[in-house]
């Protein structure tokens, strides 16, 4: 990629003198007014990574109280339990965890912007976030919400004790944090772009932060309102969603999934991008059938839109609405398997090599590809009649969110590791956790999908004894997902203090934030940069500097 | 600890040709899975860093590719998706001759009621071969009745009627899920599916107390609540009869016209002035939260078991017991 | 004391002061988009309610102040019209003009809340708040209920955001009051008119589906 | 104070003349659902006039527009599609079904 002007000569390693973690001062006070969309992410992250170890805490917990089929916990305990993993994880995890974190970050960087649009509405969304968040733990914790993430009429309006309003008003709260940052990507992107950085141009990690934003901005809201509206019949005791007030309870699912299942989206598309910019980097390849990929995610934000019912199969809508949804979902499988044919294409005729992010990667793709084909099965009206409820669909969504998701994200979070800290991190601890990540995951979920098809059904703290052979299986492989999960914590830290001093460019990869220094200036770029090639130019000879 | 079982029993009707498509599905899947996981195996070994495997000619156009692997996997899901409509309409198309029987679901239990008016709890005993119908409805939250073995389940809804069908096909004992969260002891709401030979099962139905039929029930529920101080025969009030009425077209007030059937007799004594009869005064009262559901399916089968009768002649027992019996 | 210069410098993320100016525009335009969503939550509710209690609602509707709101719709019409204005004259640097309308538009908001306060006291009064103090005798009741409940939060959000907006053109008021918008630069009059335009929008659809119900019927 | 714009002053007065048509016309008896269409038709009436006129949408960029359009188009999905449910539900009705009279087994028929 031609850059105009760049800090330093182009392959050899810059030395940031100034960058945005010492340049607007390291005081807290200039950490918590800062308006660089550099220093949010970071808060981002960090806050992130609290609600993700809580969550994670949680799903240990429960793993530990299956492990008997009579179960440990008492059932109030482990309804509490599943609600706070549920709700901690979707809405204080999953949704902001790529967008929030890597987008903020390296958005503008990738377009060549000084910051976002609005970083004022920037700093705003963290701190709903942080509110909210709290607000959330307070509620569950102190309070005892056991709705499940799902908050079904009439349960939580009329019949779940607890702080379910609060629960509520903390993802009432958290969604406009979440359309604010949608609002300010979009703009951003539109209106942002360096001189050459034309929509083809641009690289795939900012068009599906895009489509996810477009989802975030047109969803969120229906989401926040409907939860509105059950707080309120709770408070009030009249309401819509309740039969016995003369309301209809299918009215909530159909407004709850017209938020939640374009949210499973918003979960998994920042995943495809960062997928999208780690094989062509490791594979030194052009990314295969760039425009596929690119309008795949759009197709992917749209049709997402057109699918919620299949969530609702036997819950009581019509037979023809049933025939529709799931022909819908069928539809939308297509653009999904597009982009998965497209990153192993790109593997072809490449030079491969497995550094950390890569292992991430190609775990992702493994991990999404049985997520993406189980979505087949329950997406298919007969056999979702017998799955749906069933541990069939946990380990489904899981297989999509964790296993895709949050590999994305660990991927990510390697791959830019050097340029959001300037340091690097051990690489071998770096492979081990994606080893461990893998095959943890995969015994924890894959008996799940046994376990639903015998019958087991989700939010059951007490099980058939039959069930227990899977369930031990399941709960010995989440150990070793914990341990996965925590090694980053571990090794990530230390390369703060130990790790080597990165260069600009350590994976020689192309990309306008590869172009700045590690880490970047306060406004990114000493002079906008120019483009004229589009992504993806990589040649076999130029290396990695540090590797 | 349990056994390593990967398949749950296969005892109705619908358990076979689900078993199929699950096979079908995980044929696809596995063929899917195999050729990327294939490929990306074999690329990832074969264009390794530093390997020399020759790069030349590498695929100039995509789109070829692109086209033709978007249309097959295009065709493959749609087969897949036709075939589990087909199998979902046959799950919601019960035969005219199903055995019909109510279930009302309640935190944290199933309340079960056979036609002949056997009552049980958390237990379904039916006969083998023999369609069945259930119909679900709820109490308070939602519950989901789930039988495994016969690869169906179904939400049950407050405020309506909501309808399962299978036939069994194996004799046993089977689980019973509640299968939509529904409180505290959600884990606990459930028990087992009794599938017994027929005679087996006409014993069962005779060792049990009957007690009243539902529409006997149905007809002290129309006394005690008053019903028959103005639907009766015997009453002074301009009030519809109800023999005759079940099943028949209504005229209303406001010009349509609709048939009585269980929804319109249900709506009438909840909301009775939404749809008023033509030619009656709207004084009736609405019973909404006065009467439970498990008391409103009981007043619908008195006023069903009316159907064939004509004002003057109003005994439920006695019409039920000279109907036929049931085809053995 | 004038807070801006006439003709302040662009955000370092902008290039120029026009960039930044229609970047604002159009960040408004997507929020604006979120909040047609926002709304249409509550519409699909309404219509839920609508096709299943028609006798219900159709009594419900016959029960609201139709007078209060034609009155109030003529209010909301008429701000519009005077923000539309006040945007035009913040376009060719006439100041006074600028303040007065805005001041206009703030003042015919206010007297939409006061109209809509009053309006709520005749239905606390008349039994009508569901939940906290309804009694009703008709036939319909529930629906009627039903009904009130979604009026109150239509029209409860809806006043969140009459409110957020006098707040905004109250704000635009003082600071074209000292000087701080241009020809060049207006933008922010120019949000706040988007902003306030919507407002009017999702009232021009409240007010059918509150007020016009039933009123042809008995 | 100059006067205004002719073109503002134009559609308030419109605005204003069909806020005087919807009124009238909404208690005149029309048949079926023709009230409400009639009802709404006017409020899209003002609606695009003053997103028209006052909004200057129709002068606005393309982009503009499309993030009206897609607030109305997601809109509209979200009307749609329920309504394949709605529209459809009574089919599944237990009321449309053969339903069970409580006569096939009675203790006198032992």
């Amino acid at each position: 990629m031609t850059i105009a002007t760049v800090t330093g000569k182009p392959g050899e390693p810059v030395v940031a003198t100034k960058n945005y973690l010492t340049e607007e001062g390291v005081t807290l006070r200039s950490w918590l007014l800062t308006k660089d969309h550099k220093r949010i992410a970071i808060l981002y992250t960090l806050s992130i990574t609290v609600f993700f170890f809580v969550g994670g805490a949680a799903a240990t917990l429960i793993r530990l109280n299956l492990v008997t089929p009579a179960g440990i916990f008492t059932p109030d305990i482990y309804n509490r339990l599943f609600t706070l993993h549920g709700i901690i994880m979707v809405w204080f995890f999953l949704i902001p965890s790529i967008p929030n974190t890597m987008g903020n970050f390296l958005i503008p960087l990738m377009i060549g912007a000084k910051d976002l649009a609005f970083p004022r509405l920037n700093l705003l969304s963290w701190y709903l976030y942080v509110g909210a968040g709290l607000l959330a733990l307070f509620a569950i914790l102190v309070g005892g919400v056991d709705t499940g993430w799902t908050f079904y009429t009439p349960f939580s309006s009329m019949y779940s004790n607890g702080y379910v309003v609060l629960a509520l008003a903390a993802v009432f709260a958290v969604g406009f944090s979440s359309i604010l940052t949608g609002l300010n990507f979009i703009v951003t992107t539109h209106r942002l772009r360096a001189p050459g950085m034309t929509w083809y141009r641009l690289p795939v990690f900012v068009w599906s932060n895009y489509a996810t934003s477009v989802i975030m901005v047109l969803a969120t809201p229906v989401l926040a309102i409907t939860l509105a509206l059950v707080a309120v019949e709770r408070l009030l005791r009249v309401g819509i969603f309740d039969p016995a007030l003369g309301g209809d309870p299918l009215l909530f699912q159909h407004l709850f999934w017209f938020y939640s299942h374009p949210a499973v989206y918003i979960m998994i598309l920042p995943g495809f991008g960062v997928i999208s910019e780690i094989v062509p980097c490791f594979a030194r390849k052009p990314l295969f059938g760039y425009k596929f990929v690119v309008w795949s995610s759009i197709t992917i934000a749209v049709i997402g839109f057109f699918v919620w019912a299949h969530h609702m199969f036997v819950a009581g809508i019509s037979l023809y609405a049933g025939l529709v949804f799931s022909l819908l979902s069928y539809v939308i499988a297509v653009p999904s398997a597009i982009k998965v044919f497209n990153w192993t294409a790109t593997l072809h005729k490449g030079w491969i090599s497995f550094d950390a992010p890569m292992l991430y990667a190609l775990g992702f793709i493994g991990l999404f590809t049985i997520g993406g084909l189980t979505g087949l099965f329950v997406a298919n009206l007969a056999f979702d009649v017998h799955v749906t409820d069933t541990y069939f669909v946990v380990a489904h969504f899981h297989y999509i969110m964790v296993g895709g998701m949050v590999s994305a994200y660990f991927g990510g979070l390697h791959y830019w590791w050097p340029k959001i800290t300037g340091r690097l991190y051990p690489e071998w601890w770096a492979r081990i956790a994606a080893l461990l990540i893998f095959f943890g995951f995969n015994l924890t979920f894959f008996p799940q999908f046994i376990l639903g098809y015998l019958g087991m059904e989700r939010r059951y703290y007490a099980y058939p004894p039959e069930f227990q052979f899977w369930n031990i299986l399941s709960s010995a492989g989440a150990s070793i997902l914990a341990v996965g999960y925590a090694l980053p914590l571990f090794y990530l830290g230390w390369s703060l203090v130990r790790g080597k001093r990165a260069g600009a460019n350590p994976w020689a990869a192309t990309g306008l934030e590869w172009q700045t220094s590690s880490p970047p200036p306060t406004h990114n770029f000493d002079k906008t940069p120019t483009v004229t090639r589009p992504p993806y130019q990589y040649r076999p000879e130029a290396e990695p500097q540090d590797a | 600890m349990g056994s390593m079982r990967l398949l749950p029993p296969t005892a109705s009707s619908h358990a076979a040709d689900m078993d199929w498509l699950f096979a079908a599905l995980i044929g696809t899947s596995a063929f899917i899975l195999l050729l990327v996981f294939g490929l990306m195996i074999l690329f990832c070994v074969r264009y390794r860093k530093g390997s020399t495997a020759d790069r030349g000619n590498r695929m100039g156009r995509t789109w070829r590719v692109e086209t033709a692997w978007t249309i097959a996997t295009f065709i493959a899901f749609l087969g897949l998706y036709f075939w589990g409509a087909d199998l979902y309409v046959g799950i919601h198309s019960p035969p005219k001759d199903a055995t019909d029987i109510y279930v009302v679901g309640k935190q944290w239990m199933w309340k079960i009621e056979h036609p002949g008016g056997q009552r049980e709890i958390d237990t379904l005993h039916v006969p083998v071969d023999k369609p069945v119908r259930l119909v679900l409805t709820s109490q308070d939250v939602i519950h989901d009745f789930a039988i495994p073995a016969f690869r169906v389940r179904q939400d049950a809804l407050p405020g309506r009627y909501e309808t399962l069908w299978f036939t069994p096909t194996k004799v046993g004992e089977y689980r019973l899920f509640c299968a939509e969260f529904c409180g505290t002891w959600h884990a606990r709401m459930g028990g087992s599916v009794v599938v017994m030979e027929p005679s087996d099962f006409q014993r069962w139905l005779d060792s049990q107390d009957p007690g009243p039929s539902l529409a006997q029930e149905g007809e002290a529920l129309f006394r005690s609540h008053g019903c028959s101080g103005c639907h009766g025969t015997a009453s002074t009030v301009h009030a519809p009869k109800l023999e005759g009425l079940f099943g028949r077209p209504v005229p209303l007030e406001d010009g349509r016209t609709v048939i009585a059937d269980d929804r319109y007799i249900r709506d009438s004594i909840l909301k009775p002035k939404s749809e008023i009869a033509a030619g009656y005064p709207p004084v009736m009262p609405s019973f909404a939260g006065q009467i439970g559901e498990d008391d409103l399916l009981k007043l619908v089968a008195y006023i069903k078991s009316l159907a064939d009768k004509t004002a003057g002649n109003s005994q439920a027992g006695r019409t039920a017991g000279s109907a036929e019996r049931p085809a053995p | 004391m004038p807070e801006a210069p006439a003709n302040p410098m662009p955000e370092p993320q902008y290039a120029t002061m026009e960039q930044q100016a229609d970047t604002a525009a159009f960040g408004m335009w997507v929020f604006l988009a979120t909040e047609i969503l926002f709304f249409g939550g509550m519409l699909l509710a309404y219509t839920w309610l609508r096709a299943s209690y028609p006798e219900g609602v159709a009594e419900a509707g016959r029960h609201t102040r139709i007078v209060i709101g034609s009155v109030n719709t003529l209010v909301l019409l008429t701000s519009s019209f005077t923000m539309a204005w006040a945007v035009h004259a913040a376009e060719h640097e006439q100041r006074r003009a600028l303040v007065r309308l805005l001041a206009v538009t703030a003042l015919l908001g206010l007297l939409f809340l006061g109209l809509k306060g009053y309006e709520y006291h005749t239905e606390w009064t008349e039994h009508l708040v569901p939940g906290l103090n309804f009694h009703e005798e008709s036939a319909h009741a529930q629906a009627i209920e039903l009904f009130y409940f979604l009026y109150f939060l239509l029209t409860g959000i809806h006043g969140i955001h009459v409110t957020i907006g006098i707040g905004l053109i109250v704000v635009m008021a003082v600071r074209a009051r000292r000087g701080a918008f241009s020809s060049r630069y207006y933008t922010p009059v120019e949000v706040t008119g988007l902003y306030w335009h919507f407002v009017d929008i999702v009232w021009i659809f409240l007010y059918p589906l509150i007020y016009l119900v039933g009123r042809s019927g008995p | 104070m100059k006067a205004p714009p002719l073109p503002l002053l134009f559609t308030w007065a419109a605005l204003l003349g069909l806020l005087a048509a919807t009124l009238g016309l909404a208690y005149v008896p029309m048949p079926g659902p023709m009230n409400v269409v009639v009802a709404l038709g006017i409020s899209v009436a003002k609606a695009l006039l003053v997103l028209a006129l006052f909004m200057k949408l129709f002068r606005a960029p393309a982009l503009t527009r499309a993030a009206a359009a897609a607030g109305l188009f997601w809109l509209a999905i979200l009307f749609a599609l329920s309504a394949t449910d709605y529209l459809t539900r009574k089919v599944e009705h237990a009321g449309d079904l053969p339903a069970p009279t409580g006569r096939e087994h009675q203790p006198g028929n032992r």
